[in-house]
């Protein structure tokens, strides 16, 4: 009898030590939403990411490899066929087909999906068979499967057995069924779901994913929001938290020292650049009448040869940025390294650019930009307001959360705003596309961030020729392009960030470039 | 002379404040016989009521006892220590003080604080206190003493409240009751009833008590002797008769002038001129000298003692050689 | 007794008008419905459409019964920032700062009420001037100043309590409550004291002033007159009398507790309806605070009347009504 | 003035250390930033003259401090002495504000009410008690908060100063229009009025001329004590984030910015503007506990 109950318990010991493996994770942002197709925000794809699965799936080092698709081919320009995964089910044990795969396209691409630019090219999908999917696009879209990398897949039955067969239209401040509950196929399972305070994922055993080479033993995810970066530093070192996803630059070097926590490090594809109003013949927030300082070419180089970005880097940002001349960073298809040369740092110049372009006196000028969106943004802007004053440019900061921030640059009630851009297709199209794309006249997807007004028809000839023409061709016109970039100073670039993860030294997860944590290949000791 | 219950020699009470030490009481000596009523008069400041709580060890902060002694019973009780003179107030001295709105806790019924009072001193259970509760309630004519011995103090009138003081200041049967001006805050029409009252559970008990007022009405009626005080010292000390018949400190006349005679008519009555002086400006000499009709030059410059004056004892030099 | 509460409840009916008046004005006129729930580019037949829907053509007074009404049942529509019913949001995070200051204002009268006692009765004692100076010290340091310090000592230096959150919490239906586990207890204690701080030093420097102000009555000088014992006087005479305007006070401190516990929970990130709230005013989500405000209202309302039942049990000049003087 | 320096309250303030160090405190408070144009060693605000690479100087006693900043530089260069008085000036200036604001109309209403009595007084001083059932913090934040929500971002951040001080001032008021009303319920029923009002006086002149000195007193203890609290409700809000605008940081908005750094070791740019807010704050206290004892004699 004593000797069973001792087994009982040893066991019980035993299948602890082997299963309890949890993950506290924390982060400033708590998810808005639980559809996978209403935001396209990082905050939210980091924990959709683990709940659901797309056709392809982003491989350790960002590329891409099989997700619920095997394998796919373009059978022909403006079709791509998609293999399915067999066997696969969703959570709640529907199983998947080729019907959920035409359903969540579908999804993506009605007006109150935010996930239009990676679907904006899919006339549509259609099921073959049961495990077979042709996605029919409008013109040849080759960088197609990256952009399917980000759909996730969800179940027709559950979403229109609940009412949600459209993705949850957030302003129109309407609550779906999947504003709270997710079915997904991914690695883990959501368990518990309070917004602002706790989600609670838990592992999927029948996840197709952990047959495979690689995979971690993570049992559990908890993750708590905590907006004050002091709070969520003083709880990692506290021990309350395992992972922090977004430590405070200024905090490294203590978490570094800190025994048992360590600083993953590594660059994010996202780049800071300041956007300008070139386009209006008379700039919103200026002194300056009659005339847009910003069309000016000089004015731009001024702008740009003000700002002391090594300054930036060293103090600002303590290092953990790489100052850049160019749109992407070096992970991005397309790269150029010749065309990343920045124009120097020379306030004499820019003094003198100013007085030839007509402004000896310098003006003034409004800096909007957001205080709760990219790391630091507010110090660069203020670091930045401080050295365009020293030239003469006299700055007024306006500074404010992202939500009014996004708001108002939308309205292009700005003329100056800083703004960061993240590459998850990592092509070069999908910047170029997006941010200095014409607004007017062009595709559906041209410009929607081009909130300055900028247009050159040579680049956006050049944007059309990324959009369909394929190797070497291509390539040349992305150097073409960047070089236009360079000359033409669309945007001033200031430097892609580097986004340090801090965590347990228990934990080992791979430092991911586009900010998300893969949960699946994290292994926990 | 039997042996006196209280003796009171030399007794200094003072004051220190911002601008220096006020001296409350000076040089105040007085004896009380067993069973005998001393009155003690004077101006609002002249020091009855300090007198008073000096006796019974209640002066506030920061005023201090200085010098002199208190003897109850022959033993020493001004320098005991809080514990020890706890167990002589209530028990060997009863107080009443001069506001009965005020002086009974508002939260408590009074059956509640008698008991406690009688329960601190004699060594009765509780059953037996509350008995004893209701028949002082009863003792001093407070009607349906049972029920309201479940009252609280709001619940009574103000002739009412001060009976049940009264009641609170006997319990414990005290051999002396300071009563400080134990009707002034009360209706003229109560308050004869309620010094009657007083006067008679003294007697009936063998009580002795220092009747603290500024009624000489009062005091003729209801006190053996008298002492008059002026700007903290006794001034005038004797028997009631000789005090109100044949006072001998010129202050004293002016005094007995302004109370209203029952017998007769006058035009009108006799008041002191002027106004005693503060404790802080007293002037050298004897302290009456500014208001006094018969101020002559050695008042102005010496202070007298109390000196032989008759049947009475005067702080005046006009008994200089008497 | 009965018409006492009846009549008190009268009272509270102006109050709860008052401010769900303000509620009602701030729903319908501030920040404009329409607006935000259509977005700019509506045409002007879909914003009549909404209009029509929401009620919105019709006469003041029915759009304000209809409010009350609504908010009777404690609809108040969708959270313009979180997309959810702002009844469910509260209703969840009610418990977390419920609890909160509950602890704090137990702390706050546990400490407090025998420091303000001890200082009102030995004004001059070394301990005494010590607890005055920390009283001061205490009412002149902020909230969010403190709970700072607080988690740099004991959570990031010693590592000895949580500086975040609740802990792990127990469902007991709908109340969730952080004190039947360890780690609950914990994560309560810091932001307990942070918010309790404040409230202990003012009924710390209220009963000081108060049994101060007791003991130089002439009762409390009648009562050692009659040769009562100082335990008697001191805690019995004394300290009853105080206590009844303590009361008072207190009872509206724990509503101070509640508003204040804004800051504490900002601070601490403890997710409770302060956090909610503040969360609310940066955004502009005005359902949220409109039905904060309305909450916030009864509940002070509540406290009110317990005070006055407590102060109706405590003191029993009030028990015979109106004119006993 | 002679009578002033004769008085109790000069005496008293003479016997208590505590207090004229306090006093003394509050003064080169109030005088270091209202002085700050001229006293400050940097203009925190001219944006020209800051320089990111001066940025996060630790104070000048430690091995790495700078004389030129003598409690250091924040992430942005700024010299964190300066951004003190300049911060406090912003602080004092809401604090005192809203106090005044408070104090005239509470005397206002508290005036009125005991001096129109019936219905008037009923409705004012019942607006009064529902007014403080609740804390005053809250009826800022709800002020703030309706203003933010009524008004475009924009209109809201120019005039952010004054909802501030117009919100933390209406959360104030009842406490004096109560004093007031008291005394003048007091007062009204004094034989002078009667007599000034049967000789033809107007009421209301005597009211003024008899009430205000009577309460001016407590009004000076309310006040100072109320001080206090509206610099420490102004940094609250500020701490939170809806208080003064970003462009004028008060004490309160440089300590929730410091608060960034305080865990990295960069802890002047938080331990000074916190240490300043308290000891400035505590000096008021002091001034306003030594003003209610000096002008209470029952406490004496």
């Amino acid at each position: 009898m004593r000797i069973r109950l001792f087994a009982a318990v040893a066991a019980l010991c035993l299948s602890f030590g082997a299963e309890a493996r949890t993950v506290r994770w924390s982060a400033s942002g708590d998810p808005n939403t639980m559809d996978p197709h209403s935001q396209n925000v990082g905050t939210v794809t980091m924990v959709l990411q683990q709940v659901y699965d797309a056709l392809i799936q982003r491989t350790r080092t960002l590329g891409l490899g099989p997700g619920l698709a095997t394998r796919w081919e373009q059978v022909e320009p403006n079709r791509w066929r998609f293999h399915l995964r067999e066997g696969v089910r969703f959570h709640e044990g529907q199983a998947f087909t080729s019907d959920d795969v035409v359903f969540s396209i579908t999804r993506a691409k009605q007006p109150t999906s935010n996930f239009g630019i990676y679907v904006d090219t899919i006339e549509s999908a259609v099921a073959v068979d049961p495990l077979t999917v042709d996605i029919i696009t409008r013109v040849p879209d080759p960088i197609l499967p990256n952009k399917i990398a980000s759909v996730f897949i969800m179940s027709r039955g559950w979403s229109e057995a609940n009412g949600a067969a459209r993705p949850q239209n957030t302003r129109q401040r309407e609550e779906l069924h999947t504003t709270r509950n997710t079915n997904g196929t991914g690695a883990f399972r959501l368990s518990l779901r309070e917004p602002d305070v706790r989600t609670v994922l838990t592992r999927n055993a029948d996840w197709w994913g952990w047959r495979e080479e690689g995979t971690g033993n993570v049992t559990e995810i908890v993750f708590r929001p905590i907006a004050s970066d002091a709070t969520r530093i003083a709880a990692l070192l506290s021990g309350e938290v395992d992972f922090v996803m977004d430590p405070p630059l200024q905090d490294l070097q203590r978490l570094r020292a800190a025994p048992g926590v360590g600083v993953l490090e590594g660059p994010e594809v996202r780049t800071i650049f300041l956007a300008m109003d070139v386009a209006r013949p008379e700039l919103l927030y200026s002194d300056v009448r009659g005339r847009n300082p910003l069309a000016d070419l000089r004015v731009r180089r001024a702008l740009y040869q003000a700002i002391d970005i090594q300054a930036i880097q060293r103090v600002t940002m303590r290092g953990q940025s790489l100052p850049t001349g160019t749109l992407f960073p070096e992970q991005v298809n397309g790269y150029v390294r010749e065309e990343d040369v920045r124009l120097p740092f020379d306030a004499a110049r820019a003094r003198a650019l100013l007085a030839e372009a007509g402004y000896p006196n310098g003006f003034e000028i409004t800096l909007d930009c957001p205080n709760n969106r990219y790391i630091n943004d507010e110090q660069i802007c203020q670091a930045i307001a401080s050295m365009w004053t020293r030239v003469g440019i006299r700055t007024r900061l306006n500074a404010m959360p992202l939500g009014p921030f996004f708001a108002k640059i939308q309205r292009e009630d700005t003329s100056v705003y800083l703004f960061g851009w993240g590459v998850p297709t990592l092509d070069a199209l999908y910047s170029f596309q997006s941010l200095l794309a014409s607004r007017a006249g062009g595709q559906q997807g041209d410009g929607i961030w081009n909130y300055g007004g900028y247009s050159n028809p040579a680049m956006d000839a050049l944007i059309n020729r990324m959009r369909t023409e394929t190797g070497d061709a291509r390539q040349d016109a992305i150097r073409q392009a960047l070089h236009i970039f360079r000359e033409d100073v669309p945007l001033i670039p200031l430097h892609h960030q580097m986004i340090p993860w801090a965590l347990r030294t228990s934990i080992t997860i791979p430092h991911m470039a586009n900010n998300q944590p893969y949960f699946r290949w994290a292994v926990v000791n | 002379m039997t042996a006196p219950l209280l003796e009171v020699r030399n007794l200094r009470v003072e004051f220190p404040t911002r601008r220096g030490t006020l001296t409350a009481l000076h040089d105040v000596s007085l004896t009380i016989q067993p069973g005998e009523v001393l009155g003690m008069v004077g101006e609002s400041g002249a020091g009855k009521s300090m007198t008073g709580a000096a006796i019974i060890g209640l002066i506030e902060p920061p005023g201090r006892i200085a010098g002199g002694q208190v003897l109850l019973g022959g033993r020493r009780i001004d320098n005991l220590p809080y514990d020890q003179m706890r167990h002589v107030r209530g028990r060997q001295i009863g107080a009443i003080f001069q506001d009965p709105l005020t002086t009974l806790n508002p939260l408590y019924t009074v059956g509640r604080q008698l008991v406690e009072t009688i329960t601190t001193h004699l060594p009765l259970n509780p059953a037996q206190a509350r008995a004893r509760a209701i028949e002082w309630l009863e003792l001093v004519g407070i009607p349906a003493a049972s029920q309201r011995i479940d009252s609280y103090p709001h619940e009574f009138s103000g002739g009412m409240r001060q009976r049940v003081v009264i009641a609170l200041a006997l319990c414990a049967e005290p051999r002396l009751i300071i009563a400080d001006e134990p009707t002034t805050a009360l209706d003229v029409s109560i308050q004869a009833q309620v010094i009657a009252l007083l006067k008679r559970l003294a007697r009936e008990k063998g009580t002795a008590m220092l009747l603290v007022t500024h009624d000489m009405g009062v005091i003729a009626e209801t006190a053996d002797r008298v002492a008059v005080m002026y700007a903290g010292r006794i001034i005038e000390i004797g028997p009631v008769r000789q005090i109100v018949k044949h006072p001998r400190h010129p202050y004293t006349e002016g005094l007995m002038a302004s109370i209203p005679p029952l017998d007769r008519r006058v035009e009108r009555l006799a008041a002191i001129e002027g106004s005693m002086p503060r404790l802080s400006a007293i002037p050298p000499g004897c302290a009456y000298n500014p208001r006094c009709p018969k101020v002559f030059g050695r008042c102005l410059t010496e202070r007298p003692e109390l000196l032989d004056a008759g049947t009475t004892q005067a702080a005046c030099w006009l008994h200089a050689d008497g | 007794m009965f018409a006492f509460v009846i009549s008190r409840l009268l009272q509270a009916i102006p109050v709860m008008l008052t401010v769900s008046f303000i509620s009602f004005a701030m729903f319908t006129y501030v920040g404009d419905p329409v607006s935000i729930m259509l977005g700019q580019d509506a045409t002007e037949a879909e914003r009549a459409a909404l209009v029509a829907q929401l009620g919105l053509d019709q006469p003041f007074f029915v759009q304000f019964l209809k409010f009350i009404g609504q908010a009777v049942q404690g609809q108040f529509g969708l959270s313009y920032r979180l997309s959810r019913p702002v009844a469910e949001l509260i209703a969840e995070r009610a418990p977390a700062t419920l609890e909160l200051a509950l602890c704090a204002a137990f702390i706050a009268m546990a400490v407090g009420v025998p420091m303000g006692v001890y200082t009102g009765l030995y004004r001059n004692s070394i301990l005494s001037r010590f607890f005055l100076t920390f009283s001061l010290i205490g009412v002149s340091l902020p909230t969010f100043l403190i709970g700072i310090l607080l988690i740099l000592a004991f959570a990031v230096g010693l590592g000895w309590l949580p500086s975040f959150g609740r802990g792990d919490v127990v469902q007991i239906g709908w109340w969730s409550t952080g004190f039947l586990t360890v780690s609950g207890l914990k994560a309560m204690i810091l932001p307990a004291i942070t918010l309790g701080l404040f409230q202990l030093t003012l009924i710390m420097r209220l009963v000081r002033a108060e049994m101060m102000e007791v003991l130089r009555t002439d009762y409390i000088k009648f009562a050692r007159a009659r040769g009562l014992s100082n335990r008697a006087i001191n805690f019995g005479h004394a300290l009853k009398n105080t206590l009844v305007p303590v009361i008072t006070i207190a009872g509206l401190q724990l509503g101070a507790i509640i508003a204040f516990a804004i800051v504490t929970e900002t601070v601490f990130q403890w997710p409770g309806m302060g956090l909610l709230f503040i969360q609310s005013v940066g955004s502009a989500d005005v359902p949220v605070m409109a039905a904060y405000l309305m909450l916030i209202a009864l509940v002070f309302v509540t406290i009110n009347l317990i005070v006055d039942l407590l102060y109706y049990a405590v003191d029993p000049r009030l028990r015979i009504g109106k004119g006993a003087h | 003035m002679r009578g002033f320096f004769d008085s109790d309250l000069w005496w008293s303030f003479t016997r208590s250390r505590i207090t004229m160090a306090s006093a003394v405190v509050a003064f080169i408070c109030i005088a270091g930033s209202a002085l700050a144009p001229l006293l400050a060693p940097h203009d925190p605000f001219d944006l020209a003259s800051l320089q990111l690479m001066d940025a996060f100087k630790p104070p000048v006693w430690t091995a790495e401090g700078d004389a030129t900043y003598p409690l250091g530089t924040d992430d942005q260069g700024r010299d964190v002495l300066s951004a003190i008085m300049y911060g406090a000036r912003v602080s004092l200036m809401v604090g005192f504000s809203a106090t005044i604001f408070a104090t005239l109309l509470g005397v206002m209403v508290g005036l009125l009410a005991g001096y129109l009595g019936g219905t008037t007084d009923a409705v004012l001083m019942r607006v009064a008690d529902i007014q403080l059932t609740f804390p005053s913090i809250l009826v800022a934040l709800l002020v703030d908060g309706i203003v933010r929500a009524a008004l475009p971002r924009e209109v809201h951040d120019q005039i952010a100063l004054f909802v501030v001080i117009f919100a933390i001032g209406i959360s104030e008021w009842p406490k004096f229009a109560r004093t007031v009303r008291g005394s003048t319920l007091v007062e009204r029923n004094k034989e002078y009025v009667l007599a000034a009002r049967v000789i033809g006086l107007g009421k209301l002149p005597i009211m003024l001329r008899h009430v205000l000195p009577n309460v001016l007193g407590p009004v000076l203890v309310i006040g100072t004590l109320n001080l206090a609290l509206a610099i420490l409700a102004e940094a609250t809000l500020s701490f939170l984030g809806v208080g003064v605008p970003p462009t004028q940081p008060s004490l309160g908005t440089l300590i929730r910015i410091g608060n960034d750094f305080l865990f990295s070791g960069e802890w002047w740019i938080t331990i000074f503007p916190g240490i300043s807010l308290i000891v400035m704050v505590l000096s008021v206290n002091l001034l306003g506990d030594w003003l209610r004892d000096a002008l209470n004699p029952k406490l004496r």
